[in-house]
């Protein structure tokens, strides 16, 4: 990867990283409503799995910690953030909000609220790639806790048994809400539990993205050449809380010390510095440029955006009542 | 014009759209080597193979959602539950997903998803094999939901269905798979929407849906011929959206309303159609509304108590004999 | 007497029944360690330990399934599902084993089995997290379906609940749990059956349950104060049975009837409180009862749509209004 | 084991092989109705691991195919007749019918036709037992093709973590009604399938009983003793179709040729010939006695018997109106 692919992604993860920092703000300031999962420390999960894939032709869906996936996948970042602030111009036009982003144009596919559900939905767009020929594939994220929703094991076992294009990464950040991995689940390395079902798995770091990247090349192309699924476990870490109504209290500060230590964004700046493709001062004026973007292109953009009309409250119900 | 049973009616709407449209594909347990349980998939798998006529697990929830994800980049698919209850296990993808993800994607994402569902009380299957759960899909903003009485609408319902681009659950009956009726030898296609006069009157308007429509056209009938009570007969068909229009134009007509369903009386079909009435038409009413329904019981095996749960056409006609007063 | 809020209540109630018998203990998703989603399970933790205040894995269908299975052997569950929407994973358990086993064992089994389902539309949550889904759990028979409306009855419907040798299903609410109310210091149980008048009157009769209950309450006094309207507020609360004999005595007084509900219309509560009056009381009525309710769609995540999708107090005074030409 | 519980267990599975046979003779004179599964060709499974349990202590809990569980339960054979003919005096009063056999007092606890229903009833009898103290067990028979219920996943891992007393048997008997198992799970050996629990796991003939014995006795010993789940493996078949409307289409004639020579019963009957336990002509007359038994004291029973009052339909929907 040449150097200025490199600062492309340093670029990427701190623009996600400001990104879900804006939102945050937002969402005090009230502009913001609902449910709010972010993503911040988890950034080179997808954005490293998604820089192997081919955005606009593979399918991605992922839960409600969305935002990075469908940005990675090529949605417009202002009609993310016009969607947060439930505006017409937004990608589900206000009706769907943080949880519920979708893009078909770009084939980002949401954003789904009930933990485990997207398992079959990857599944199914595997099936209709399936049907029609071709190689693109299916991508779903999901995290640790969903795996153990009974759709975990009955899409595994479909998807295994039927030979569908379908990568599965799991994004193990070691919690569930507030419960912690080892008390809800009795395997913790998620990739062990696929075994049974003859899928190929694989686990590594989800903070290194050059490890993240070199993983995922090889799930994608096993995914996109033998036409089967793929399971590879990012182990990774949040830095916030859950939602924007976690306490934390269920974990120590020298635990998420300790994560901070390993922050994707501060690791990868690191190399890029030590091999000289970035300076400091380089880094910081990326930042304030992703700032300065996030502030002026897209915040202002949902602000200035126009609310959807509520005359169109029942639109959208059924496809004949579109018009 | 011929003459086809139910499943047969099914099985050639199955086929005539799997051989037009290659992204058309049917799921279900034991519906392809096997044909299905009602026969209503027999001969498919031969003919389209088994990437196109899927025999799943026993993974409802899961294989529900993978034709939800099929359907919302574009094919077909036609997921059958072996038995209605079964379906329990699948609503969290009908509903959660199928249903909401037209109206959550603001209009975006289109689900053209059928899921065909056997119910009803058979033949002594018990608690956990006899229900109808149409008030259940009912209730839910984004499905449509539609159930054919006859075998021409068994085929024309599930063609419309597999056009349509809203999710349809179509509600079969398991009893009702071998009756007979006539098809027309073209295609057609039976509106998802609106109801059907089986049997125009002029005293008392019976509402039905599936199996009860044939207990509401007995009762007509004997109606007619003992007691000389002219009963329109009218099948809803379309459980949602209903025919609020439809509905009311019957009552207007003949100021007389009572529904007939297989399912237990609470928030049902029944309640929806009295509280239809009563916004669209109270003042035509020259009586109260009555339903008829099964006893508020799970299904017992022993058969005389499941008769005695579940009603029958001489159950329509004693309500409306003391109705009509006579 | 001590005022407490809706989720304090709920607490009180788990601590007293889990301090009194040892087979009684809690399930569910995040209640332990950090003490439940709306803290209504906090320090039961720390003082009931790990055996009976159960964290559980997302897998809601099996740790359901699990609650009956134990509730079928004598031990008394309180299952809780953290949302509503969740609730469609556990349906299976819920409707096809706790509702039926006592029947289907021919009164041989009992299932004292309770789950407590958080719902509503709380505040832009959007069409997967807000929901109403009363008209599924009250369309099964062998369920009983309680919502609390107040923080005694969050206390004394829990009460029952756990005492109860039928499964419970208790409907809360997200936007509630706050809500403040006088709780009596000694222990005392809310009934499982029958409605609750609220305010009495003469006009009207206004049907609520739960959050609308507050809803109807206002609009009565705004009826009262600004147009010599005198409405009587039902809390409906035993959604299953419901109380028929109660909701007609209110209407043979007032003559009047409307329902009001968060959930959209078809086949709800509405449709169901409409069809016992047509059958208890068609002819007491002045004029025909009216639904008050959500408008038929996934609930939208934008607030504006949200809060035109969702009925208010202004709208039932609208429709008393209208219902009596004021 | 001695000749006389040696005897008594062939008889066992004769009777069960009776009964069964005589069931579906009723079921063609429609005396039984709805849908009605049998056991003959699997006796050695429900017969052999029960052999090692407490019954009337532990709890078992099995599907549809539920008739020899419940005798082996403890069951008294008239009252599950009277049943399977819808009568008041049946285990479940004429309500439930065969899917749903029910005898608590012998902590038989049923008797589901929702295919992967019992596993976390199952894991529920066990939680109770859990609070209570003691040294009971859950036992809990489910087929293969059960295992692909989401509830088998989710149950495994629940059951592992809280270490709950549940002793799980699959009768694998390679089909789900009409779909062989090679069609419908990528893993066909179903002990392998608990691996990522943590749950211990073996697989065994089912059809020789002296092996199901051994190895339910050591399965039996783990879950008292050890107080966490087990999962047993019996390899078996079904000589009959799935149920009475089954045309068995799907199987070759040798396939079931094959299998019929592992009968059980034919295979014990044998091993006690060889070691003089029993002569021919002892077997014939315990046949003879079976039969007659099951004729004149059972099936006669279940005739004579009265029918529910159709008064008393509505009885038994909530315990408040038992009375
Ligand atoms: C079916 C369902 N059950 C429960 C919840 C509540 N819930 C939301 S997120 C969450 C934890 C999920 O954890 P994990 O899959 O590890 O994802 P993470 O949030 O850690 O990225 C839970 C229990 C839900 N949304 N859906
Ligand atoms: C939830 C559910 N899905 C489907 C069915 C229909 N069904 C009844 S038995 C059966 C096959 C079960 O196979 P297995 O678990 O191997 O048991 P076996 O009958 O072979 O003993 C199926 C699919 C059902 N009863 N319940
Ligand atoms: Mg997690
Ligand atoms: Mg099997």
């Amino acid at each position: 990867m040449d150097a200025t692919d490199q600062k492309r992604l340093l670029r990427e993860m701190l623009f996600a990283r400001r990104f879900e920092e804006r939102c945050a703000e937002a969402y005090h300031e009230r502009q913001i409503g609902g449910f709010l999962h972010l993503y911040p420390g988890e950034e080179a999960c997808a954005i490293g799995v998604l820089e192997q894939a081919r955005p606009g032709s593979d399918y991605v869906v992922t839960g409600y910690r969305d935002h990075i996936h469908a940005l990675k996948s090529g949605m417009d970042p202002k009609a993310l953030m016009a969607e947060l602030f439930g505006k017409e111009a937004g990608c589900s036009k206000g009706r769907g909000g943080s949880m519920h982003l979708f893009d078909p144009d770009v084939r980002f596919m949401g954003g789904y609220a009930l933990v485990g559900g997207p398992f079959p939905l990857a599944a199914g767009f595997a099936k209709a790639i399936q049907l029609r020929g071709g190689d693109e594939i299916s991508i779903c994220f999901l995290g640790d806790g969903a795996n153990n929703q009974g759709t975990f094991h009955e899409t595994m076992n479909m998807a295994s048994l039927w030979n569908l294009p379908v990568l599965f990464v799991c994004e193990n950040n070691l919690y569930g809400i507030g419960t912690a991995i080892e008390r809800s689940t009795v395997e913790i390395n998620q990739y062990k539990r696929v075994a049974p079902y003859g899928i190929e798995a694989a686990q590594c770091d989800g903070q290194d993205i050059d490890v993240v990247m070199a993983h995922a090349e090889r799930a994608i192309q096993h995914v996109r050449e033998k036409r089967k699924p793929y399971f590879l476990e990012l182990m990774t870490y949040r830095l916030r809380g859950h939602s924007m109504s976690d306490s934390g209290a269920y974990r120590s500060r020298e635990e998420v010390e300790e994560w901070a230590q390993r922050d994707p964004i501060g690791i990868y700046q690191r190399r890029l510095m030590d091999a000289n493709v970035i300076s400091g001062e380089e880094f910081h004026a990326l930042d304030q440029a992703v700032q300065d973007e996030i502030e002026n292109g897209i915040v202002r953009f949902a602000v200035e955006s126009p609310e959807p009309r509520v005359e169109d409250v029942a639109r959208y119900v059924y496809v004949e009542g579109d018009k | 014009m011929a003459e086809m049973m139910y499943w047969q009616g099914i099985l050639r709407a199955h086929d005539e759209e799997m051989a037009r449209d290659p992204l058309v594909f049917a799921m279900g347990e034991d519906i392809g080597v096997a044909g299905g349980t009602y026969k209503a998939t027999s001969g498919l798998f031969a003919k389209y193979g088994d990437q196109r006529v899927i025999d799943t697990p026993i993974s409802e929830n899961s294989y529900t959602g993978i034709g939800v994800g099929a359907a919302m980049v574009g094919a077909r698919p036609i997921v059958e539950i072996m038995s209605v209850n079964f379906a329990w296990l699948a609503m969290d993808q009908l509903m959660n997903n199928a249903a909401k993800i037209h109206y959550m994607s603001g209009g975006r994402i289109r689900c053209p998803f059928v899921m065909r569902v056997p119910g009803g009380t058979a033949h002594q299957l018990g608690a956990q094999h006899s229900a109808r759960m149409e008030r259940v899909f009912m209730g839910i903003s984004g499905l449509r939901v539609v159930t054919p009485a006859t075998p021409r609408d068994a085929y024309g319902l599930l063609k419309s269905a597999v056009r349509c681009d809203d999710p349809v659950v179509i509600l079969e009956h398991e009893a009702m798979y071998n009756l007979k009726g006539e098809i027309p030898d073209t295609e057609f296609f039976t509106p998802l929407e609106g109801v059907e006069v089986m049997r125009p009157g002029k005293d008392i308007s019976l509402f039905a849906y599936n199996i009860s429509v044939h207990w509401a056209l007995d009762a007509a009938q004997k109606l007619a011929e003992e007691y000389g009570i002219d009963a329109e007969v009218i099948d809803l068909r379309a459980l949602r959206p209903m025919d609020r229009a439809g509905i009311a134009a019957s009552v207007r007509k003949t100021h007389r309303a009572l529904v007939v369903e297989e399912d237990e009386a609470p928030v049902g079909v029944g309640s929806e159609v009295m509280a239809i009435i009563n916004e669209e038409c109270f003042f035509d009413l020259d009586a109260a509304p009555v339903r008829v329904h099964a006893l508020d019981v799970p299904i017992p095996y022993n058969r005389r108590l499941e008769k005695a749960a579940i009603p029958n056409a001489a159950d329509v006609v004693a309500a409306v004999r003391k109705m009509l007063g006579r």
